[in-house]
């Protein structure tokens, strides 16, 4: 049998930690090969090592049966191989073609011969089936067309051996399906890929086969075909993993969130939400399901006061919301786990403690007077690091130093701590393995039944569906329906969050 | 070799108690300003004279005689101290800004004898301080020299006065120069403006641009390294045939206003001899005749203010009438105005 | 853990060390004595009494500049401007020394707040620019001190102004001049400022570690974003971060104005006490006793320069050469402790 | 006097005075764009007159001639590109703080060059070179009316070297592949990185472009305005000219408009004390107008200015 890719003994070292630990992947041409792991397996890092961007310790790579030394990423182009990151690697300010072109830009008379590059890029991405705008600046883009232009980079090169790292992990369920769709016409074409993804369904939908990482060891390679996501799940974690979130049926109270006839403008003067109106009552989680970008996020901003309204009113018990600065809004009841957690979440360079404070540090018992007390902080940090099982050295570590799974616990302890009436989880899980994923909807459940409001916004129909009581399909910027989640299914949701309402109940 | 003919000067100082010292025994030193031994002014001509002290006695450099540069203003104190704790028999602050560094140092130093340029340094009841010996210049008198020369040389009847940081010692300096102009052709326009800084060419280049621009065809400058930027400006001018000048100050400047071959736009330079100035005193301190607590005025009659040995660009009755002033100036028939309402006086006294 | 400790420790005298070695290095090259130049240097920092408080009295006004510098940056502000806060503080502090009459109790204090609230005035322009407009601080910072320059000369011009280019003296009563430390230190210009800028030192350190803005500061220099999401107006920190950073930047003023001179002196350039700042601040790793030790460091080195210069004859600009490589090298700590760490394994890989 | 008198003097007056700063401006956009913060652009420019007097004092003493001002300026760009690699160092190899190493890079500057100057010449300043470069009208250009007298007459040639440099510079940055490299650098080093370029290579290149154009700048000042050198010959202007680069929000041409504001402004500033109308303005208020009108600019229309992303934080491979 001949691969095309052979990685055998491959080992890799950080300071501290072996990533990798003679680990062997092999991978046959036209084949789509999934590699999973628990956060922090070492996939991404074994991945690195085949692109070029780490040098192994030990361990040999062949490449078509040659065995070959990847020192840089050129190598790996030259080879062949392209890698489609799990952090995109796009130049915000650069439009689509030139980051596909950067590193190998045609040119003409010493300048770069931009149109010819585009016609270039329009014409691969017709071939395989890539949507995007040739001259639209990447800042510009929906996450999806940006994974299309990444996919494109590698194509560009000529790469006939792509590495995805967790590329469904920011897609809508549209977008999943075109990308798979794309995969196959890839392999159609003769095309080798590896894929990283937490997402069993996934790999039973796609690839061939699969080699599954624990805690930077390779435990084996099965045919997909041959085994169940059950097995899969078992293979990456170590231990039976439930997969169904134990739930009763709600009990809802009186409201809590009161929305109505809400209007918001983006940073572009574009309105993205448009007279809206929603109710969350205590005791329920209402999901808010959507294709991203159709007004999700300016809403959640909206309630937590993070962005101006245009009009409309946000009550909170009966209490105006509007118009509250963000720490007026925290004071009244509402927590939130926002969406981007490096960005909004966590100060990156406090310490796990110092990040749990981060809403309340201002108040007795963690200070008085405008005197902060640490040793209280830390005290209360101890005590959620415990509670909410968060992994970590200590309450003085940075929170940099923790896996997206821990900060995302840490968040969670910090926001549901406060006993808000109103607790907004935006995509709570993103980028989780299934571990972590499962500790999270059961706290949010937990919440629910002690008689909180919960809003959960996922871009995850199974999330959504698995953990609300109700679910809002939001479809540019207006609830188009509200259904239960009991009574509903993935076709439906999906149609409506296409728009069509109408549609939608034609099938029925 | 005394001579330092001023009136205030004769009689030994209370300070210098009449003992004079072998010539290698004796030691002295001076503080430089920021500017350093070589900024082509006070502070070279300072040196130069002790130099000249130097190799007239037969001193050794370092031991006898020698400089401490200061880096900054916070610095004067320190090196004026550092020569006093190293025993100099006199120590000279160059430069009025040395004023309360020196009478702090001397205040707490009794025994010690100090001298500064430039200004007069008196105790906080206005009474002179016995181990302080003053040495100022009559600028004033020198740089009416000029403007009479800038008044009879000038075809636009319009000449311009470029100033460093305005202040009483630059005051001096223009006011003579004005005084000076007026004197030989009252209906002469003079400009006057302050660079604001001494180290700004780049300033100073463009403000005598506006000047020359506007018609004056004469500048004087008292902008010490600002001036540099006059000089650039003349020059460029000059080349493209223009008929304009500047008068340099402190020193010969012929030297910074040559362009082409053999030419300067140098018309002359109000010199200010203070190595001279150095040179007697220093003398004077070794021979036991330290003039602490007096106020030692070097002007026209001693030579030690004068117009500069550059005479290229001078015509016969441009030093005649030099020679005229002077005489007027030394025998006390004109009173050379410091101030701006001296200046005003002095106005009347011309129409 | 404790390796972290030590090396925090090792790593800044490492570079010390490597920016004398290339120091003497460069000595030896061009012709002067390395061990005789960094013996007149070291002399020239604590070999005597008057040493001693000279350097007390260079490192006053750079552990407050520094204070300034560091606390911006602790809230991922740059701030340039310290100079020209530095001015306008030096200003307000003598300003006030002059004009008000009241006993020393409430007059000192009275000035010393003077000049920080000067500072303060001259932080928030770019603070509140930076928070409203979101205008970048550096350039502001840079204009800003500009501006400060001239209009501080200006208003000593037009208001203050007694012979000798400068302000009258302070009232006794606002003075932190100390005839005792100055008796004990033979007459060096040591002041009470010192205990100010170690207050100062106390202030920040309280400030930042021990108050919730302290805790609201750190965190919008960290992370804007979060920090608006937690509920923390971020202008309002960018604000009151420049304003405090004015503060200490106006306090180094008047540790000027107060203390050293007791008097305010037309600028003919800038001070440099804001710019070095910048250089402390990153030295000393943006906390207080880091500052406080590297402001030792430079006060020592700057007042010792001119004992290097005098017994040495060494060219004080060496002193700003190793400066500048001790600056160098302990930006460059990644690269001593790479090497740190290799030597260990070796030694832990022989054992 | 007329407005168009005053605009003669002033506009010349302000493009030869932005020339310096325009030069100095484009050599930090290079290490800027490129992800290194460049405080020590005034360090540069002093290295960079440093070299062009002392080669063209060198050279004229052996009898070279008007050749020696033009080696000069070649002189300052190599020196300057190369003393910049200390930075770089620092900056890319040892993961300094950048803004603590421009810093160093200033101090250094000055001291260095004054030390050598003692050590060469015995004196803290250098003597004048002989071959300054003048200014000159443009044959023919400046006989057009209007334009001519503001743009072509008394010019230097470094005037025109800066603005076409700075044309070059922005077809450089925006149009060929070296500047679109040079910019993913700055933006997003890991991007580039996975694109098989050389971020090391890419920002020694922009910080040394940073020292040639920087040194370049200073050499301009002094062979056309202060013919020597000394400690005090540059004295802020790399600071103005890092102002000007901030307000020209990283960009070429905006770097040089911001560059010709500055030097409109001082000129104006200067010529104004001479106007009759304004002469009667206390002098302070024309001083700091230059300073002021900056500062009214940026918070009125220019607002935020925004660097490349990446500008300050070292590149170290893998990190996310
Ligand atoms: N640049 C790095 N420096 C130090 N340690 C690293 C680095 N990158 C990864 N690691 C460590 O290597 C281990 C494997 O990380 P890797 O990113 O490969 O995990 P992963 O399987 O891709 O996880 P995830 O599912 O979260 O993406 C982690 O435990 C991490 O601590
Ligand atoms: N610079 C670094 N130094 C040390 N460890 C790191 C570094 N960067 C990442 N890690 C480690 O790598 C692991 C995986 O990091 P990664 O960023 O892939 O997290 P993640 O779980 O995938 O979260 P997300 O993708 O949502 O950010 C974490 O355990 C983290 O501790
Ligand atoms: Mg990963
Ligand atoms: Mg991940």
């Amino acid at each position: 049998m001949s691969y095309v890719i052979e990685m055998n003994g491959i080992r890799k070292e950080f300071p501290g930690i072996v990533a990798n630990d003679n680990i062997t992947l092999q991978v046959k041409k036209g084949e789509i090969h999934a590699l999973l792991g628990e956060n922090g397996a070492g996939k991404s890092t074994l991945m690195n090592v085949l692109f070029g961007l780490y040098q192994p310790e030990k361990g040999e790579i062949k490449v078509r049966g040659e065995k070959v030394n990847i020192t840089d990423p050129n190598a790996a182009n030259r080879l062949g191989i392209g890698m489609v990151h799990q952090h995109f690697m796009l130049v915000e300010k650069f439009n689509v073609t030139e980051n596909i072109i950067l590193g190998s830009e045609p040119t003409k008379g010493g300048k770069i011969n931009l149109k010819k590059a585009a016609k270039e890029v329009a014409e691969i991405s017709k071939k395989y089936g890539l949507a995007v705008d040739p001259y639209a600046k990447v800042e510009d883009i929906s996450v999806g067309m940006q994974q299309r232009a990444e996919i494109l980079k590698t194509l560009y090169r000529g790469a006939d051996i792509l590495i995805f790292d967790e590329p469904t992990a920011v897609l809508t369920p549209q977008e999943i399906k075109e990308l798979m769709g794309i995969m196959k016409t890839l392999v159609a074409e003769g095309k080798s890929i590896i894929m990283i993804t937490h997402k069993l369904k996934e790999i039973k939908a796609i690839c061939d086969r699969c080699t599954v990482i624990r805690r930077g060891v390779g435990i084996g390679t099965v045919d997909v075909a041959d085994t169940d996501t059950q097995q899969l799940a078992n293979m990456m974690v170590g231990r039976e993993v439930n997969f169904k979130v134990d739930k009763t049926r709600s009990n809802p109270k009186e409201t809590v969130l009161n929305v109505s006839d809400l209007t918001v403008k983006d940073s572009r003067g574009i309105e993205m939400v448009k007279s809206l109106s929603l109710n969350i009552r205590a005791g329920e989680i209402v999901g808010l399901a959507g294709v991203e970008g159709n007004g999700q996020s300016e809403l959640i901003e909206a309630i937590t006061g993070l962005k101006k309204i245009q009009s409309g009113t946000i009550e909170l018990n009966g209490k105006k919301l509007n118009g509250l600065s963000p720490r007026k809004v925290t004071e009244a009841g509402v927590g939130h786990i926002p969406e981007d957690r490096h960005k909004l979440g966590l100060v990156l360079d406090f310490t796990v403690g110092e990040n749990i404070a981060l809403q309340t540090y201002y108040k007795k018992p963690l200070s008085k007077f405008f005197m902060m007390s640490y040793k209280a902080v830390y005290e209360k940090a101890e005590e959620l690091i415990k509670d909410y099982d968060v992994r970590t050295p200590s309450a003085y570590t940075p929170a940099r130093a923790l896996s997206g799974g821990n900060q995302q616990k840490a968040i969670i302890a910090r926001e549901v701590d406060r006993s808000p009436d109103l607790l907004i989880a935006a995509q709570p899980t993103r980028g989780l393995d299934v571990g972590a994923i499962e500790t999270i909807h059961q706290r949010l459940v937990k919440e629910r039944d002690k008689g909180r409001a919960v809003l959960l916004m996922s871009l995850e129909l199974d999330e959504v569906l698995n953990v609300s009581d109700r679910i809002a399909v939001i479809y540019d910027g207006e609830i188009v329906d509200i259904v239960n989640a009991h009574e509903t299914n993935e076709q439906q949701l999906g149609l409506l969050m296409a728009g069509g309402k109408a549609k939608a109940g034609e099938t029925e | 070799a005394c001579g330092s003919g001023d009136d205030n000067s004769s009689g030994g100082g209370e300070a210098g108690e009449g003992e004079s010292t072998e010539p290698s025994e004796f030691k002295v030193g001076m503080v430089t300003d920021v500017g350093g031994i070589d900024d082509k002014s006070f502070n070279q001509s300072a040196w130069e004279g002790l130099q000249a002290f130097g190799e007239e006695q037969g001193l050794e450099e370092n031991t006898n005689f020698s400089y401490l540069q200061s880096g900054s203003l916070d610095e004067f104190e320190p090196n004026l101290r550092q020569l006093v704790r190293d025993n100099y028999d006199l120590s000279w602050g160059i430069g009025f800004l040395m004023e309360d560094a020196i009478r702090t140092v001397a205040t707490q130093n009794e025994d010690a004898q100090l001298a500064i340029v430039d200004t007069v340094v008196n105790d906080a009841d206005g009474n002179p301080i016995p181990n302080i010996a003053n040495i100022t210049f009559k600028e004033h008198e020198g740089s009416f020299l000029v403007g009479v020369i800038a008044g009879l040389r000038s075809e636009t009847d319009k000449v311009g006065f470029v100033g460093g940081v305005e202040g009483e010692l630059i005051k001096k300096f223009e006011n003579g120069f004005k005084a000076g102009v007026k004197s030989v052709n009252p209906d002469a326009e003079i400009e006057v403006q302050y660079v604001a800084d001494f180290n700004d060419p780049t300033k100073a280049q463009q403000i005598a641009n506006t000047m020359y621009s506007n018609g004056t065809d004469i500048i004087y400058h008292s902008a010490g390294d600002s001036g540099n930027g006059v000089f650039t400006e003349a020059i460029n001018r000059a080349r493209n045939g223009e008929n304009i000048w500047v008068i340099g100050v402190d020193r010969d400047q012929y030297a910074e206003g040559e362009y082409g071959t053999d030419e300067s736009v140098t018309l002359t330079s109000m010199v200010k001899r203070t190595d001279q100035a150095v040179q007697i005193v220093s003398e004077d301190t070794m021979n036991g005749n330290f003039p602490g607590g007096e106020i030692l005025e070097f002007g026209l009659d001693d030579s030690a203010i004068d117009i500069a040995e550059s005479e290229q660009n001078l015509t016969d009755e441009d030093l005649s009438a030099v020679e005229d002033y002077k005489g007027q100036i030394t025998a006390g028939e004109i009173e050379v105005p410091k101030t701006d309402e001296e200046y005003e006086t002095f106005l009347e006294t011309v129409e | 853990m404790s390796r972290g400790r030590i090396f925090n420790i090792a790593i800044p005298l490492i570079a010390i060390l490597l920016g004398m070695l290339v120091g003497g290095i460069i000595m030896l090259v061009s012709g002067y004595d390395p061990i005789s130049g960094y013996s007149a240097l070291f002399n020239g920092i604590l070999s005597e009494p008057f040493y001693i408080g000279e350097t007390v009295r260079a490192m006053t006004p750079l552990i407050l500049s520094g204070l300034a510098v560091a606390f911006a940056y602790r809230a991922g502000l740059l701030n340039i401007g310290v100079e020209g806060q530095v001015l306008v503080g030096w200003l307000a502090a003598v300003y006030v020394g002059i004009v008000v009459e009241a006993p020393m109790i409430i007059h000192l204090p009275l000035a010393i707040l003077a000049g920080a609230a000067a500072g303060a005035l001259w932080a928030f322009v770019p603070g509140l620019l930076k928070a409203k407009f979101h205008v970048n601080e550096v350039i502001v910072c840079i204009m800003m001190n500009y501006v400060g320059y001239h209009v501080v000369n200006s208003i000593i011009r037009a208001y203050l102004i007694v012979p000798g280019e400068r302000t009258d003296n302070i009232q006794p009563t606002a003075s932190l001049q100390s005839a005792f430390l100055e008796s004990i230190t033979d007459y060096s210009r040591i002041h009470y400022g010192i205990i100010v800028a170690i207050l100062a030192c106390i202030f920040m350190w309280f400030l930042l570690w021990k108050t919730s803005l302290g805790y609201e500061l750190r965190s919008v220099g960290f992370n804007q974003h979060a920090s608006r999401y937690a509920g923390m107006s971020v202008g309002r920190n960018v604000m009151i971060t420049m304003i405090i950073s004015g503060s200490f930047a106006g306090l180094a003023g008047a540790m000027q104005g107060l203390g050293m001179y007791g008097y305010m002196t037309i600028l003919t350039g800038f001070t440099n006490i804001g710019f070095d700042g910048i250089a402390v601040a990153l030295l000393g790793a943006n906390s207080s006793i880091g500052i406080f030790l590297s402001a030792f460091l430079f006060g020592g080195l700057k007042s010792g320069a001119s004992t290097m210069q005098s017994q040495a004859g060494v060219p004080v600009e060496l002193i700003d050469i190793v400066i500048a490589l001790i600056i160098f090298f302990v930006a460059s700590s990644y690269i001593i402790r790479w090497a740190l760490l290799r030597i260990q394994k070796k030694k832990e890989g022989n054992q | 006097m007329s407005l168009m008198a005053v605009l003669a003097l002033v506009v010349p007056a302000a493009i030869y005075a932005a020339a310096p700063l325009m030069l100095t401006a484009l050599g930090g956009l290079f290490s800027e764009r490129s992800g290194v913060i460049n405080i020590g652009l005034e360090g540069l420019m002093v290295v960079g007159a440093f070299s062009a007097i002392v080669t063209t004092l060198t050279l004229e003493a052996a009898g070279v001639g008007a050749a020696s001002t033009w080696i000069g300026l070649l002189a300052a760009v190599v020196i300057g590109a190369l003393f910049s690699l200390i930075h770089g160092l620092a900056s890319i190899h040892f993961r300094a703080d950048q803004v603590v190493s421009g810093v160093a890079i200033n101090l250094l500057a000055v001291g260095l060059c004054v030390f050598l100057i003692k050590l060469m010449y015995g004196k803290g300043q250098t003597d004048y070179i002989s071959n300054r470069f003048y200014r000159f009208d443009v044959p023919v250009l400046s006989d057009i009316p209007v334009i001519g007298p503001l743009f072509f007459s008394s010019t230097y040639i470094t005037s025109f070297m800066a603005i076409a440099l700075a044309v070059i510079v922005y077809f450089v940055i925006y149009f060929t592949p070296f500047g679109l490299r040079i910019r993913s650098v700055g933006e997003h080093p890991q991007a580039a990185d996975t694109m098989g370029i050389n971020v090391t290579r890419m920002r020694y290149i922009g910080v040394m472009l940073s020292g040639a154009f920087g040194a370049l700048g200073g050499a301009a000042l002094a062979v056309t305005v202060t013919g020597n050198f000394s400690g005090t010959t540059i004295a802020g202007q790399g600071f103005m000219a890092l102002a000007a680069l901030i307000f020209g929000k990283w960009h070429p041409l905006g770097a040089m408009g911001a560059a010709l504001f500055f030097g409109f402004a001082q000129a104006l500033s200067i010529t104004g004390a001479q106007i009759p109308m304004l002469s009667s303005v206390p002098s302070v208020f024309l001083l700091i107008a230059p300073y002021v009108l900056t500062i009214l600019a940026l918070a009125g229309f220019v607002g935020r200015s925004e660097g490349p992303k990446a500008l300050g934080s070292a590149y170290l491979k893998g990190s996310r």
